[in-house]
């Protein structure tokens, strides 16, 4: 299934990303894990091959476990993502408290703010310097699609999903820290592949349905 | 290792074994059970460093991931690592780059052979224990070295340079501040120097005003020793970015961590045995029953713990107050102090 | 010292080269604080009149304005100011012709005084001596000025632009300027390049 | 122990020691994306070892063309914008702007009255968001200096602040609160119930900085004898805020402009003065900050017990401001430094040209005079103890 996603790799050595550093080419096949539909065509039912699953769920629960963002600040909505990992919100509470200064090492990069023509190719460069499994979340408006620079923003990317692909948007100007607790844990639902338990509490169902027509 | 020889002897299946083969059997089994010991020991400093530090700082630390208080953490962590892409800059060193973990790791485990956690319970009774630890634990920074250099950044060159640095000159006034307790029990053998700490609190090496003081050196020097806050030079988040290991993803940069918080233990545990009384709790009529191993494992636990909580409380020197502190301060103090007590000695006797 | 005794002095000293204070119509002072117009030339030789005999040791601001549109009948009148350029380049379909100046506002730590002192240049030939000799703040602040209206500072040093990219083009404080689509390759307008989701989420959304 | 002042290497010169070895200087780029440059602040360094030769910045990074929109949004509908230029200290920078717009209505004669009630408001809601501002720049010098524990510490207190702003106005942290003619909502009486009890509670928790960090040894060595900008340089270079009154000059806008009420409060200017090495070092530039936050707390406190029951909180004004042709600069003294606008009116309902003389970005420019001969690590603290922001240099 890496094979199909990511074409094939003759020589594992001169496996390069996109800012021209080597990869291990021999460890994509772990990295690629696909999607439930390439699982299912592997793992049968009732067949031995059914602990693949479980090895699976188990890369799964580590990865959205400790989700390391990078310390990358842009602008007003850094502030924000420092008080979430501050005493009040705790992002660590998350295991995505250890928050990385080098992008090699991180596995979130949270764009919190507005991004520019000067600094978009630096997003993207660091984008391209993480290493794989990575996730992008779009915190705040300016990330998002500009924001209130939209309209006379000469110098403003109007949304960092035209430089780097974006996995998570978390709206507000600036979010609140809950907001972006929410997008983390709504990243997690992602990595998990389904919503999971912290997200939508019993009482909530029971409120719904108790709401008439 | 004797311990496992021993009980390997006096197992049914392994009666018919040659003695070489069961040699060979006890010393993997011995490898095995330390190396256990050293990642699963990291990953819980890991897992502690994380909740004191939250608790220094007023916020929970991890709590959901394996449901009671983030237990699961650092194995979620070391599993996701596993998983990372592995990159190596296109200009690296490749070899160098691929060693350096290794040889941070080693290192640090390397130690783990000689702690006595028993009278037992010691992988090797080295006579030379204590020079031997010392030895192996400066194989880390040269891993640091290799990491620095090999990284082909400029970042970490200066992170390396910094390690390589201090390391070399912390090395000098750690060594010099054990000397007084070698001269006075006559062994470089660490579970010799625990032995001779047996019986009331009073006896532990602790307590003797001279070993008091180079119980002190050594203490501050072993933070340095390994890249610990307020001697967290080779790392500095804040000026080096990462330091020697900005470009290390996935499991080399695991291993990296796996060795600082291996060699956090080490140098608590050669603490303990020299200074602390090893395995002793310090009441004789209390260390009939309570095994040894874990006094001595709670006792460097405690003093990995007064590591952390430096490193939640202390800022970061400079560079060159680093080396002041070192070449000005520590090494006249603990040379005065070995001089003194070889006097006291000789004249004493 | 009030800024009328200011204004006295350096028309004292420098005569005719002094156009022009803000007026002062039936006691309303049009400006705060007051604005005193040189002629360009001049410019450097009153700085450094003012920083050595009247005691304004401070430079506090220099500001750009592109005239261009400026209505002085007071109605306001409202000006586009800033167009996208479907080609990407930031090139102006009418290009503006009125006058660009600059302001530079000093305070004197001795007496408390605040006075402004501004030079009026050609739209075609914005050229202006620099005061970086006279107050070293104004390095920066001259480059931003030149960075953001395209004025150049004679004697300046190191003349290059401080926020916007070295290649940038055009000058976007202008009242003509046109916004450009893209820089090199990065898109200013349009719609995202990929968003990443995962096949679940896409048949979770088709039921 | 006393540890020794840095000698600085002496400057080398090319041939000097290419007879020996050849060596030459090392570029490095500090940033966009550095943990201690406080956002996307880069800095072009070339050094000698550990010794900085020259320091370059490059800003810009962050620039997100305000001015411009100056020119495209009503005098009312630019204050969202101040808010996003310092956004530490978001409050203050609405009332720099909205005292301008004040100002330039008042020289045209259409002059608004302020109510008391108001003015009271928006001196304690400002002061507590100067404290804000400066927490952070404490905790996070805290963070440059490589002790982490004070920046959560700062975090804990700055969110009980955010609290009462919560409540005040509804954001956290952009809260476009003020208005031109006085401030937008009323203070709710559990929100002036919780800053009694702030007022209260706070110089506990400044002690325990103080324990934390400013006494610290390690952080004394850090920080004291480096990074000097004595007087004349902060005032060539235009500094202003803590890094000036660091310098030991004792100019304060609240005091020595007067504006708004601040004539009717008794509190101090603290100013550096050398305690620990020389006069306008980092740790001079901190200890103003905590001293300030002193200062404000008095400030508070006076203002809650000089301020009226109730009152009007706005001045009628019209929905649709129209200014004639005039020019407005006006300073207000933000935690930054001093925040200077600098409105050109035409007659219409947008300001022709708005300029924002923004402390940061003078203050920054000292670091190319101040940052050569340093260590990294020197530069690093030097950076951090101006306290800098990034979305207002760039604007």
């Amino acid at each position: 299934m890496a094979a199909e996603t990511r074409g094939p790799r003759r020589n594992p050595e001169e496996a390069f990303n996109a800012v021209g550093d080597h990869i291990g080419g021999d460890r994509e096949q772990l990295l690629s894990f696909g999607t439930d539909e390439d699982l299912a065509s592997v793992v049968q039912p009732g067949s031995d091959l059914v602990i693949l699953a479980q090895v699976q769920s188990l890369f799964r629960w580590a990865q959205l476990s400790s989700i390391w963002p990078m310390t990358f600040g842009l602008a007003c909505c850094a502030i924000e993502m420092m008080s979430a990992a501050g005493t009040r919100y705790d992002l660590d509470r998350f295991g995505a408290g250890a928050m990385r200064a080098t992008p090699r090492q991180s596995d979130l990069m949270i764009v919190s703010g507005t991004v520019t023509a000067k600094m978009a190719t630096r997003v993207k460069r660091l984008y391209d310097q993480m290493p794989d499994p990575k996730w992008v979340i779009a915190m705040g408006s300016c990330a998002i699609g500009g924001g209130p620079y939209f309209k006379h923003g000469y110098h403003v990317v109007k949304g960092v999903d035209m430089m780097i692909p974006v996995d998570v948007y978390v709206p507000g100007c600036p979010p609140r820290p809950e907001v972006l607790l929410e997008g983390l844990m709504r990243l997690q639902d992602k990595i998990r592949g389904k919503k999971g338990r912290l997200v939508r509490p019993k009482w909530i169902d029971d409120y719904i349905t108790r709401i008439p027509d | 290792m004797e311990a496992f020889q021993q009980m390997l002897s006096q197992a049914g299946w392994a009666q018919g074994m040659q003695p070489w083969a069961l040699s060979g059997l006890a010393m993997l089994f011995a490898g095995g059970t330390i190396l256990g010991g050293v990642a699963v020991g990291a990953m819980f400093f890991i897992w502690t460093e994380r909740k004191v530090a939250g608790y220094i700082q007023s916020r929970y630390g991890p709590m959901y991931v394996g449901h009671f208080h983030g237990v699961l953490q650092s194995i979620a962590d070391g599993v996701k690592l596993l998983l990372k892409e592995d990159i190596w800059p296109t200009d690296a060193d490749k070899f160098l780059f691929r060693i350096a973990p290794l040889l941070v790791f080693t290192g640090a485990f390397l130690s783990f052979v000689v702690l006595p956690f028993g009278p037992d319970f010691v992988g090797a009774s080295l006579d030379i224990g204590l020079f031997y630890a010392f030895a192996t634990s400066s194989l880390v920074v040269m891993g640091v070295i290799a990491a620095g250099w090999g990284s082909n950044n400029k970042w970490s060159l200066y992170g390396a340079m910094r390690g390589a640095a201090q390391v070399i000159s912390y090395e000098i006034p750690l060594g010099l501040a054990v000397l007084p307790v070698v001269m006075s029990v006559g062994s470089l053998n660490l579970g010799t120097l625990a032995e001779a700490q047996r019986g009331w609190l009073w006896s532990w090496h602790l307590f003797n005003p001279i070993f008091f003081v180079s119980f002190v050196i050594y203490l501050i020097s072993s933070l340095a020793e390994v890249n610990r806050v307020p001697f967290d030079l080779p790392e500095t988040e804040s000026e080096l970015v990462s330091g020697y290991h900005t470009e290390y993803t996935g499991m080399k940069f695991a291993f990296f961590f796996l060795g600082e918080y291996a060699d956090m233990f080490v140098v608590s545990a050669i603490a303990v045995s020299v200074f602390l009384g090893g395995w002793y709790t310090g009441i004789p009529a209390v260390d009939a029953f309570v095994p040894a191993p874990l006094v001595f494992i709670l006792k460097s636990v405690f003093l990995v713990f007064v590591q952390i909580w430096l490193r939640w409380t202390l800022p970061r020197l400079r560079v060159d107050q680093l080396m002041y502190v070192c070449w000005k301060v520590f090494i006249p103090l603990s040379l005065a102090n070995l001089f003194i007590y070889g006097l006291i000695r000789s004249m004493v006797g | 010292m009030t800024p009328a005794e200011v204004e006295a002095g350096l028309r004292e000293v420098f005569g005719d080269r002094i156009l022009s204070s803000s007026a002062v119509e039936e006691g309303r002072d049009t400006a705060w604080p007051r604005r005193i117009d040189v002629a360009v030339d001049a410019l450097e030789e009153v700085c450094r009149y003012l920083r050595d005999s009247q005691g304004f040791d401070r430079l506090l601001c220099v500001s750009g304005i592109d005239y261009e549109g400026y209505d002085e009948s007071g109605k306001g009148k409202h000006i586009e100011i800033s167009r996208y350029e479907e080609d990407g380049s930031p090139t102006p379909t009418k290009p503006g012709s009125g006058d660009l100046a600059v302001v530079y506002h000093l305070h004197s730590r001795a007496h408390g005084g605040e006075v402004a002192i501004a030079a009026r240049v050609r739209r075609t030939e914005p050229k202006v001596p620099s005061v970086g000799q006279v107050w070293p703040t104004a390095l920066w602040a001259e480059r931003e000025t030149y960075d953001m209206y395209g004025i150049e500072f004679e004697g300046h040093p190191d003349l290059r632009r401080i926020l916007l990219p070295e290649d940038w083009e055009g000058f976007p404080l202008r009242k003509d300027y046109a916004m450009p689509s893209r820089y090199h390759d990065v898109p200013l307008e349009g719609a995202p390049l990929a968003v990443r989701t995962s096949p679940r989420e896409v048949r979770e959304e088709k039921e | 122990m006393i540890l020794p002042k840095l000698q600085h290497a002496p400057a080398s010169r090319p041939g000097d020691r290419a007879r020996t070895m050849k060596s030459e200087l090392l570029h490095i780029n500090m940033g966009p994306q550095h943990p201690s440059t406080h956002g996307v602040l880069r800095l072009f360094i070339t050094t000698d070892g550990e010794v900085v030769h020259s320091v370059t910045p490059y800003i810009g990074y962050l620039h997100r063309c305000a001015e411009k929109k100056a020119e495209g949004n009503t005098y009312h509908q630019y204050i969202v914008y101040t808010d996003r230029m310092d956004y530490l200290s978001a409050m203050n920078s609405n009332w720099g702007y909205c005292m301008a717009v004040e100002k330039l209505m008042e020289i045209n004669g259409m002059g608004v009255e302020i109510p008391e009630y108001a003015e009271y408001v928006r001196v304690i809601i400002a002061e507590l968001n100067r404290i804000a501002s400066h927490l952070i720049a404490f905790g996070t010098y805290g963070l440059d200096i490589g002790a982490m524990t004070p920046f959560f510490h700062a975090l804990r207190e700055r969110e009980a602040i955010l609290n009462i702003f919560e409540k005040v106005c509804g954001a956290r942290l952009m809260y476009s609160y003020y208005v031109v003619g006085g401030v937008k909502w009323d203070i709710p009486p559990d929100a002036l119930e919780e800053i009694e009890l702030f007022v209260k509670l706070f110089p506990d928790k400044l002690r325990e900085y103080n324990e934390l960090l400013t006494t610290n040894k390690i952080f004394v060595e850090r920080t004291a004898n480096v990074g000097v900008i004595d007087e004349d340089l902060a005032v060539a270079y235009g500094c202003t805020g803590p890094v000036l009154r660091g310098a030991g000059v004792k100019w304060d806008l609240r005091k020595d402009q007067g504006y708004s009420i601040y004539d009717r409060f008794d509190f101090e200017i603290p100013v550096g003065g050398g305690d620990m090495g020389t006069v306008g070092d980092c740790w001079d530039r901190y200890w103003v900050r905590m001293l300030e936050m002193e200062q404000s707390l008095a400030i508070v406190e006076q203002a809650l017990q000089q301020m009226p029951r109730e009152g009007e909180i706005m001045a009628e004004m019209p929905r649709r401001l129209k200014i004639p042709n005039s020019e407005v600069f006006f300073r207000s003294e933000c935690p930054k430094g001093e925040l200077g606008f600098y409105i050109l009116s035409d007659g219409g309902d947008v300001p022709f040209r708005c300029k924002v003389r923004s402390p940061a970005f003078h203050n920054l420019h000292v670091i190319e005079e101040v940052g050569a001969g340093q260590m990294i690590s020197d530069l690093v603290a030097t950076v951090g103890s101006l306290d800098l922001v990034l979305g207002e240099i760039d604007r």
